[in-house]
């Protein structure tokens, strides 16, 4: 199993059952797929509907996903406008938002929206959903393709929003935010604390409790 | 010969369009942009427009055809990715591009249409969002306060409307639609189907035909 | 003919084909019946709906007017929450408002929601409908009971909204505010300019054009 | 048996009522307040309530029944002039009554239940309403800052529900109802029917069911 289902794996494992989530495009969208069995979501999506479902070969007009792409709905779905859609995520009636990060640091700062000199895709709905949401959960490799650390001591990049990330998950391990202090609370199999200390610049404490990050079945060492 | 008193052609459209207009366009990656409408602007040959909205589609589908025949001077919108002649334009100075948070997007147009003089929203609180804007603190929290936004003219797509131009939206179609109904000067609306006057339930009606001023339906030349 | 009613058959006439008006408890409920033959216009109701029609006889579970009334609806009305009826009022939606006035002034203050000392049931919706909507017409008799002044230099009665209204409608006469001036432009049949300057507190001027106030045909005097 | 797993009965409100808390009611003169939960209300003996909502009904129709039975200690509202005894008790020093125009208190409550820090509105200016507000002036227009407002519960009254809260209301019962369901911590809705999960038209529905807590259905006990 490659890194970014692994994540995705441990990530559904945050999810509670009747959770309402709202998924970024990319990584995020692979969720779903790892969710236990007893555990239902319901996901919004932020073009103005909870109850995206998987596509299951039939295509309804104007049914799309917040990437444009056609999608389909569960039984109980229900449509707005886009004010209301906001209403919902900024109202804090989303439990668990997760998103890709480009860099996250140890006050809690996400930037994942722009690097500056390069196209600017703009901001969609990620500010409104990393300030709004319960649960901020970003959802990323841990290093960058070159091998250099996006989990800093001070984001460079613009931010996406300030002091609002809750939990980072990468194939290595799990951090969350505990009393405005970045913990590491989980390391994955065969990965080792000096691994992960190499490659993170931000400070952050391990916790007394630190155990062995989940993965699904075929994906643990023998 | 027009079913009703408020729908028109598509032709009629032309002498309410002009250089330098805005326009207000409904729509979510083109799903609820009325393309038939995005086409007569296109033809009537209207340059440096001010286009508001989600985002500016493609190249080839929604508001960026627009875009990709430098028709626009202006955008203002959350998200220009997914058309890369926007991005190729902003950055060579041919287009100004003002992006905003959608949820702020969205609650600007909403109190255009509304007569309220902003809202204080705490998105964008700590990010360059802020620059510029005034900033309120209550109860310890900070908000940005934003402020209206108007245009000429507001475009949108509805699945059906009435004699009246009541409107029912289809799906993830809604998206903007409804609060643009609000915020402009004169708003048309492009129909899948106009239905006699009395068939729209009036508990079903998302917007209320007296915000809109004249429809088209959809493909009808 | 009686007071009301001349003052309600003359707010008729100000109405335009179109309009979308929204009329206050009282007096104002009057309006439709003098509507010209050729004029249809839209009326707003503000707990939520655009088409309040008469009742007709037939009363329909949940439809009622501002004041709680059964009424009844025309085809191609419209339901929606109070947010979007404030939006609609607030926004410059409605063409129309007419209310009853317990004071005016030159200014064109309106106070018409409370008296200090007594009972006090609240201004309800008619603090936007005066701030948001594009022409305010006050409805009323010239003078109280007793025979006091109620267009005033000065309201001294908490206000509804300052500098708002666009004409007063009485009995006596119609005036306008143009230019921020109050100006006399139509007088009743068999009222003198002395008999309104008595029972008018308020500076206004007499507009070069003012001419004799249109009443139903059968209260014309002969 | 709950037919549903959001379905509960009047009594198994009981544990979520206490003296004191903030309960915000929809309806405009009772239409659209669901009356049976202000009878359990009632019949509960909570008291020192705050009620925030757009009337207080008359003394027997619609939330005034908490009212006149002296259960209320503050009432947040717009027009309290179709219930008398709102106003003696207001005179007597019995009662907290803050008034505010109606367009404000439903931006109020939309801000309240939607993370916005207020709006800014035209309407009050150069009032009593504008007292102790924060006033800002932008292209020579002033507005006032409208706080949130936010309750402890929300009790709303709807037409037709599903298994899973989604919510349909009938006519000029809409009123205040949806923008309640985003601004409480515990949002009820007395429904007159419960369809089953997927009956309701995904365009159709006026109240998302993730924001509805319980559900019960009228008149059963």
């Amino acid at each position: 199993m490659d890194a970014k289902n692994l994540i995705a794996f441990r990530v559904a494992q945050e999810m509670k059952d009747g959770d309402v989530v709202n998924l970024g495009i990319g990584l995020p969208t692979l969720v779903p797929d790892y969710l236990p069995e007893d555990v239902h979501i319901t996901l919004q999506s932020e073009n103005g509907f909870l109850g995206l479902g998987p596509l299951n070969g039939k295509t309804l007009p104007n049914l799309v996903n917040a990437g444009g792409k056609p999608c389909g709905m569960v039984p109980g779905t229900a449509f707005f406008d886009s004010a209301m859609s906001f209403c919902i995520i900024r109202g804090g009636h989303v439990d668990v938002t997760v998103l890709g990060g480009l860099q996250v640091d140890q006050e809690g700062n996400l930037a994942n929206w722009m690097v500056p000199g390069k196209m600017v895709p703009g901001m969609g709905g990620a500010m409104d959903l990393v300030t709004g949401a319960k649960n901020v959960i970003v959802a990323m490799e841990h290093a960058t393709k070159e091998g250099g650390a996006k989990i800093l001591k001070r984001c460079t990049l613009p931010l996406t929003a300030a002091k609002k990330v809750s939990a980072i998950i990468t194939e290595l391990g799990v951090f969350r935010f505990i009393d405005g202090k970045l913990v590491l609370t989980e390391i994955a199999p065969g990965v080792t604390l000096d691994e992960i200390r190499a490659k993170t610049e931000a400070e952050f404490v391990v916790s007394p409790e630190c155990c062995e990050m989940e993965t699904p079945r075929e994906a643990q060492p023998v | 010969m027009s079913q009703t008193s408020k729908q028109i052609s598509y032709a009629a459209l032309r002498p309410r369009l002009r250089d330098g207009m805005s326009i207000l366009f409904g729509g979510f990656l083109g799903v609820g942009t009325p393309e038939g409408i995005v086409g007569e602007i296109l033809d009537s040959g209207v340059r440096d427009l001010t286009i508001i909205g989600n985002d500016t589609g493609t190249p080839e589908v929604g508001i960026g055809v627009l875009v990709a025949n430098k028709r626009v001077r202006k955008v203002i919108s959350s998200h220009i990715g997914t058309n890369a002649e926007t991005g190729r334009q902003m950055i060579a100075g041919e287009l100004d591009v003002e992006l905003g948070p959608q949820g702020t997007l969205a609650e600007r147009i909403r109190c255009g249409g509304s007569g309220l003089g902003g809202v204080l929203t705490p998105t964008g609180v700590g990010t360059i969002v802020e620059e510029g804007k005034t900033k309120l603190n209550f109860d310890g929290i900070d908000y940005l306060v934003e402020r209206p936004i108007r245009a000429d003219m507001a475009i949108l797509k509805a699945h059906c409307a009435d004699g009246k131009g009541n409107l029912v939206y289809q799906r993830a179609a809604r998206n903007f639609n409804p609060i643009m109904a609000l915020a402009a000067d004169f708003v048309v609306a492009e129909t899948d189907a106009i239905v006699p006057t009395g068939d729209i339930d009036p508990d079903l009606v998302m917007t209320p035909g007296v915000l809109v001023h004249a429809l088209i339906l959809a493909g009808e030349q």
